[in-house]
């Protein structure tokens, strides 16, 4: 089951409550403000590391574009629309808003 | 693959409508038909040809239009939803319809996707 | 399966999705609504909205076992966090772990978030 | 006191537009004066009077007219913000003004007090 | 200054960011989501205690009713909508939102 | 005094926010504004939002010299948890404290949060 995120992690639970419910092995993907948890050395990094054991991590390039983030966590894979429509492809989908 | 969306927030306010309709494009480009966009909440707002944005930026409820009419996707916005924020069919685009829940319920279960924006 | 994750009053997340639940019942769909985070405030008894002016909707969950919604969930860390027990809620309803709802939500083939 | 109310979410959606309405009748009971309600972001939607929400609940944009009327409170929605949303002179409720963000800039700072609930 | 916090502080970090910048003595009123967090024995207790020393807490009763809240953590004061008012009177207003 | 909270794109909180900035300039108010949360990210150089179709605010900034908008604090500690420096901004601006953005707040009669 593949997981989507669209809040930032800042300002909002989001991400903590869906990685509390995903599966091992469940992807999860950043969209919209969401992505702002993978820009690289921010407080969440030790989030994003933990998470990277048990679960593949997407985040949408054009979301981490439009917002000026080049550098991201090292293990967090990027993918544009079409990718995002291959994952669910494969998965079926829970949004998580 | 068949697929299903749900909009859940409001145009210009939240991004959910874009990332919504930049998803449906690329599923199309991918050789999917996009069933139906279902409109809930703030989301039916994304429907009102009244909008008027500036020059320069995305016109989203003709954008919605146009994309039904090219894709033959059919846009729904719940009723009860509407009435509350005075979306009625005066005032509705081309290719989208002012329905109930039944509707949706029936987007949830044909399709092999749903996603939900919002 | 419906997740409510919003608090009640404030927004109208929880409301509007009470009533896509109802209306989703009428039409013999298989559904379970699940109650996480702040989604758990809208079973709390003893809500009264009439000095705020808005339409409370804390009765209706009790509507739900003759529209034979019947599988219902909350969180148990969820509950535990804003210092609430079973009994302040306005429902019987069965209290698991995340585990257990991550589990059920693997098993869905559309969740829906409200 | 003169009060200004600024309002940046929707009707129904959000609470905002109800508790500066409750915030409002009671400056008035207090005395004081609600000088004007300004509606930016989303809250321009609290003014459309094709609103129609179900019998047994509140009608948050004739709430607003009757509270115009009553204590000649100016409702005044941004025009850019109206534009992008859909809200437009012909189906504005009576008591409400579509104009620029001049007119918050003098409610701003012509009153002694500027609230907002969003 | 009065400061209104109206969000709920377990999905939103909005007290916490109005607490690090009000200053000391100015009152906080908690208004719609945001009155969860003066209920009685949540996660927020030991936080609620914290403000206290140093800033006077009310909360809105028609959002607590609304809520059906009627355990607070003690210390904090609750007002209705014309308490609001008289807040209002003796202070500038700083609407977190 | 303005107060960017919201992250940029995902809602249009910060850039309806400019807009009221600009226009209130025009008449000749004296304005400060502040960026808090993730309401810093709207100052992140190299944004670029053409492959998500909303339009983008960032080159705004610069613009806001010639409005005499120029009074703009952004809060260090919401700068160093997203991993940002000051080079990483569209503008030259002031980083502070906490501590002061709250003194400055305490001198204004009307605060905006966006």
């Amino acid at each position: 089951m593949l997981h989507t995120v669209n809040k930032s992690p800042f300002g909002n639970n989001t991400l903590e409550t869906c990685i509390r419910f995903a599966a091992p092995g469940d992807p999860i993907l950043l969209i919209e403000d969401g992505v702002y948890a993978v820009q690289a050395a921010n407080r969440f990094a030790s989030l994003i590391e933990t998470i990277l054991k048990t679960n593949p991590l997407f985040a949408l390039q054009p979301d981490l574009t439009a917002r000026g983030i080049s550098m991201i966590a090292s293990g967090v894979t990027t993918v544009d629309y079409e990718g995002f429509v291959e994952l669910v492809e494969q998965h079926r989908v829970n949004s998580w808003l | 693959m068949n697929i299903g969306i749900l909009v859940k927030e409001g145009p210009y306010n939240h991004q959910a409508s874009d990332t919504a309709y930049m998803f449906a494009v690329a599923a199309i480009k991918r050789g999917h038909r996009v069933d139906a966009v279902f409109l809930y909440n703030d989301g039916v707002l994304n429907v009102t040809k009244l909008m008027d944005p500036p020059q320069d930026d995305r016109h989203i409820s003709s954008r919605w239009a146009q994309f039904s009419l090219k894709h033959n996707t059919r846009i729904y916005a719940c009723v009860v939803a509407s009435k509350r924020r005075g979306i009625s069919d005066d005032i509705v685009i081309e290719g989208a319809d002012i329905t109930g829940l039944g509707t949706f319920t029936e987007i949830a279960t044909r399709n092999d996707r749903l996603l939900t924006f919002g | 399966m419906h997740v409510l994750r919003h608090a009640p009053h404030g927004t109208i997340y929880s409301y509007e999705g009470v009533e896509m639940i109802l209306i989703m019942a009428t039409y013999e769909q298989d559904i379970s609504v699940v109650f996480i985070g702040d989604g758990v405030y809208a079973l709390k008894k003893g809500q009264d909205t009439s000095a705020i002016g808005t339409k409370g909707f804390a009765k209706t969950f009790k509507a739900f076992d003759g529209y034979d919604v019947e599988k219902l969930y909350v969180d148990q860390l969820s509950l535990e966090e804003r210092g609430l027990r079973e009994d302040d809620l306005v429902v019987d309803i069965e209290v698991v772990s995340s585990g257990k709802i991550g589990e059920l939500m693997h098993e869905q083939d559309v969740i829906i978030h409200h």
